[in-house]
C-alpha cells in the first residue's frame, strides 16, 4: 500500500506540536499545512516575509504582492505579519523557527542534507534552504522513499552537493518513518501493508529496526 | 511504534494574568535584559515584579540602570544585581557607589556594539567586526582585524535568559507595536532572550493590527501581560512656551 | 578665513520627474541591487529604466534573475548582465543557458546569508560568522571558526552602487512603505547601495505616514519616482474555490 | 570677546550642508538645533531612535516617551520617524549620519578624541559617543577652548581615554575654528576680537596659521 503524498503529510502533520513555528519546504511539505489541526497555534513561517501564512485566497482575492516562498499566492491568517528579509532569517538562523519541515534528494545515516543539486544537473539554487538546514531547531524530511528511477535516497553517504551536515533529524517516505540516530537510521514505523524488507530494498545504508 | 514528538510549543497561550505568573523561573543568578532608553520604555510592573520576586544576583543587561530612584534603581537599592553590562552610568548615584566600593561589576560598552551584539545573538550570529572602539580601552584585549584597510575588533553576541519589554499594544500571540521612542532595545532584546516577557498598556485580540504594521512579530515572545497603569516618569521635562493662545506641536 | 563645508547634502530634491531622471549616473560595469523576490516587489519602471539606457556589463544583486520573460529577464536576454549575485535560479532558461556556457559569471549563495552580508553593509559590519553553509560548497576556501563548539564561516558585506526598490509609498524625504511580502530584500539593500531608487506606487506628502509606521526611514534613500501603473505579475497565481456564494479570505 | 555658547553654536550651524543628516551630541552641541536655518533639508538624527528630531514641545504638549539622547522630551517633524537601536545605529555605524556635532574634553592634534571619561573620576558611560565618533563622515567638535581650571584642551596627544581614534576634523571653540590636518591643527578663523596669542596660550600644541 504505502503512504500516498497526502497520507505522507498527514503524518508528518502529527510531528508538529502545538504552539510551534514551522516552516514548510516547496513541494511535497506544502501540503501538511492543510492537515494542521485547527486551533493549535501552529503558525506557518515564509522565508519571503510572512509569520502566519494562511491557505491559498478564494479566487478573486489573489494579491500578486503577497506571496510564499514558492511564488504562489497566499493569505495571511489574523494574527500574521510581514517583514523584510533581514528581520525573516533572523527568526530562521536565530534558532526562533521549531520545525522546518524540508523535501530532499538524498539523507545520509548521519543526518547529512541534501537537497538543492544534482551533479551534472540544472541547479536550481540554493534560496533558504541552507538557512532553514542550518538554523532551526528541528528538521524533519519529507521524501519518496527511492527516485523515479528506482535509486536510493537513504544513503550511507550523500553524493549529492550537501544542504547542511548532520541535520537531519527524522524522514517520512512512502514506505516508512525513519529517525537518524548517532547509529545511524533507525526505523520508527511501516508505512500500512509495508514489510521492512522493502523499506531495506530501496536503502543504500543500514536499517536499525 | 513511538509515538511522534507532539510536547507543547512554546507559542501557545501566552496571556499571563499576573505579574507574578509572567515572571515564573526567573531565577537567583539570571541573566536578564531589560528593554527602556533611560526611564523610557521600562517594564514598570516586571522590574517591580522581579523585586517582589526575591531573586538575586542578576545579571542586569540594560542600556542604562535606573534614575531619580527610578526604573531598575530599585534592583541596585536593593541589592540584587552583580553585574551589569550597560553602556551609561550618568547620574546614577547607587551605581557610581557600588562600582567604587566593587559591590557590582560593571561593563561598559558602546551604545551601537550593544545592541548589534544582542540582535547579533537573535539572527544566529555568533560573532562579528567593528570598528567602534578601535584605539580605546573598549578594544583591550580583543581581536584586531582590517578589512579595506580600515582596522576592526571582533565582537561576540549577548544574550540572555529573560527579557523584560514593555510594549504599547501586544496581541494574543505576542505582536507588539510600541509608541515612539519607548521601542529602543526591546525588539533586539527580544531576539536574543530564552524567554521574552512583554508588559503592555493593552491587549488587543488576533488580528487587530495591520500585517504590514507589527513592530515585534510574537515569534519573538514568549508570555504576555496586560498593565493598564504606568507612571511613565519624565527623565527631563522640557517643553517651550506656546506662542499665544492656540498652535500645537 | 575659509568658508565652512557648505556642499549640498544627499538628502535634498529627491524627487525626480522621470525614470531616466532617476537612473542618472548608473553607467557600465554598475553594481545594481534589484528589490524583489521573484517578480514580487520588482521596481518594474526602473528595470525598464535601466534596459532603455543601454548600459552594459552590469552585476546584478538579487534573489532571482526574472521568470516568465518579465522583470529581470530582460536584462539577461538583452546581455547586459556580466555578472549575477543571488540565491536562486528556478526556471529562468535564460540565465541556465547563459551559466552553461559561461557567457555569465552566477554566484549562487544562501539567501539568509545574501540579505545578512547586505545588512551588514548597511550598518557597518564588515563582516561576521553564520554556521550556514558549514560543510557545503559555499564553505569551500572561507575561514572556519568555532564558537562554543559550532563552526563557522565568515561572510563579507555585500554593497552596491546603485539599488533599485519597489515602494508602496513614498513621501519626498525618501520615508518608505511596502505593501505585504513586496518588502523583502528592499530594505536591506536599501542600506547597502551607495545610490538608494525607489519607485513608488504613491507619492505621498512629507507627514502622511505615522512615524511609527514608517518600513524605511529616508536616510537610506536618495532618489524617488512616482510610477502608477504596474503590472504586477501573478508568478504562480493560486487560489481556492469560496465555499459557496459569500465568504472572504 | 570670544563666541558665546549660542554663538559657537550659531557658527556650527554654518557647517551643516542642505540636505544633510546630522547627529547633535548632549550638552553645548544640542544648541545648534536653534540655528539651523528653516526649508533647509537638515534632518537631526538621535540615536534613541527618532530620524527628524523637532524641537522641545509646547506645554502641555510634552510625552515621557518621546525623547532624545539626552532623556529630553523632543518632537518629531512631519516625515520624520522612529525606529529601533539596531536600526538606528545602523544609520551611525554605517556612514549614514553625515555630521555628528560632539563635545569633547580633549582633542589631540592628530584628530583623536576623547569625551567619555576622566581618569580617576566619575565615569558616566559611553552611550552613542565611540558608535558617532567612528561611524559619521565627519566629526565636527564643539567645546570651550580651555577647561573651567584653566587646562588646554587641545593637545598634543589626549590624557583621557579615547572615544575615537583620528576622527575629528573642524573645532570649534570660544575662542577660534580650528582644523584637524595631517601637518596638526590649523586655525581656520578667529573669534571677534580674538588674538592668535590668545589661541595658542590656550593650547598644548602647535597650531598652524
Amino acid at each position: 500500500m504505502a503512504f500516498s503524498k497526502q497520507q505522507i503529510a498527514a503524518r508528518a502533520a502529527r510531528e508538529i506540536a502545538p504552539g510551534s513555528i514551522v516552516n514548510l519546504g516547496i513541494g511535497l511539505p506544502t501540503l501538511v499545512a492543510d492537515h494542521i489541526p485547527e486551533g493549535n497555534d501552529v503558525w506557518l513561517q515564509s522565508e519571503n516575509g510572512i509569520l502566519g501564512m494562511g491557505p491559498f485566497p478564494y479566487e478573486g482575492d489573489e494579491d500578486p504582492r503577497l506571496i510564499n516562498a514558492g511564488k504562489q499566492t497566499v493569505t495571511i491568517v489574523p494574527g500574521g505579519s510581514t517583514f523584510d528579509s533581514a528581520t525573516s532569517f533572523s527568526m530562521i538562523r536565530g534558532g526562533h523557527v521549531d520545525l522546518a519541515i524540508l523535501g530532499a534528494m538524498q539523507v545520509a545515516q548521519n543526518g547529512d542534507l541534501a537537497n538543492w543539486a544534482i551533479p551534472g544537473g540544472k541547479t536550481l539554487g540554493i534560496g533558504g534552504a541552507m538557512d532553514l538546514a542550518a538554523g532551526a531547531r528541528r528538521i524533519l524530511v519529507l521524501t519518496s522513499h527511492v527516485t523515479k528511477d528506482g535509486e536510493a535516497k537513504l544513503v550511507k553517504e550523500c553524493s549529492f552537493p550537501l544542504t547542511a551536515a548532520r541535520v537531519v533529524q527524522r524522514i517520512i517516505t512512502d514506505l516508512a518513518v525513519i529517525d537518524v540516530t548517532p547509529e545511524g537510521f533507525r526505523l520508527v514505523e511501516l508505512a500500512p501493508g509495508v514489510e521492512l524488507d522493502q523499506v531495506r530494498a530501496g536503502m543504500d545504508a543500514e536499517l536499525l529496526s | 511504534m513511538s509515538e511522534p514528538a507532539v510536547q507543547e510549543g512554546r507559542h501557545r497561550r501566552k496571556v499571563r494574568e499576573s505579574v507574578a505568573a509572567a515572571l515564573e523561573g526567573l531565577g537567583d543568578g539570571a541573566r536578564v535584559m531589560v528593554g527602556g532608553f533611560g526611564l523610557c520604555g521600562n517594564a514598570e510592573a516586571l522590574i517591580r515584579g522581579v523585586l517582589e520576586a526575591g531573586v538575586k544576583d542578576l545579571t542586569l543587561i540594560s542600556n542604562n540602570s535606573g534614575n531619580l530612584e527610578k526604573g531598575l534603581a530599585a534592583w541596585l537599592k536593593a541589592d540584587i544585581v552583580r553585574r551589569v553590562i550597560c553602556t551609561y552610568v550618568g547620574n546614577n548615584e547607587d551605581l557610581h557607589r557600588k562600582m567604587a566600593d566593587h559591590s557590582i561589576e560593571v561593563e561598559i560598552i558602546p551604545q551601537g556594539t550593544f545592541v548589534e551584539r544582542m540582535r547579533a545573538a537573535g539572527a544566529g550570529i555568533p560573532a562579528f567586526y567593528t570598528p567602534t572602539g578601535v584605539g580605546t580601552v573598549v578594544a583591550e584585549g580583543k581581536e584586531h582585524r582590517d578589512f579595506d584597510g580600515v582596522t576592526n575588533i571582533l565582537e561576540h553576541a549577548l544574550s540572555a535568559d529573560f527579557a523584560l519589554i514593555r510594549a504599547h499594544q501586544v496581541d494574543p500571540f505576542g505582536n507588539v507595536r510600541f509608541w515612539r521612542t519607548a521601542r529602543n532595545f526591546s525588539p533586539a532584546m527580544a531576539t536574543a532572550a530564552h524567554t521574552t516577557v512583554v508588559e503592555a498598556d493593552e491587549l488587543v485580540p488576533l488580528g487587530a493590527f495591520d500585517p504590514d504594521d507589527v513592530h515585534l512579530p510574537g515569534i519573538f515572545v514568549h508570555r504576555v501581560v496586560e498593565v493598564r497603569e504606568h507612571e511613565d516618569p519624565f527623565e527631563y521635562r522640557r517643553v517651550r512656551p506656546r506662542p499665544d493662545a492656540e498652535g500645537g506641536a
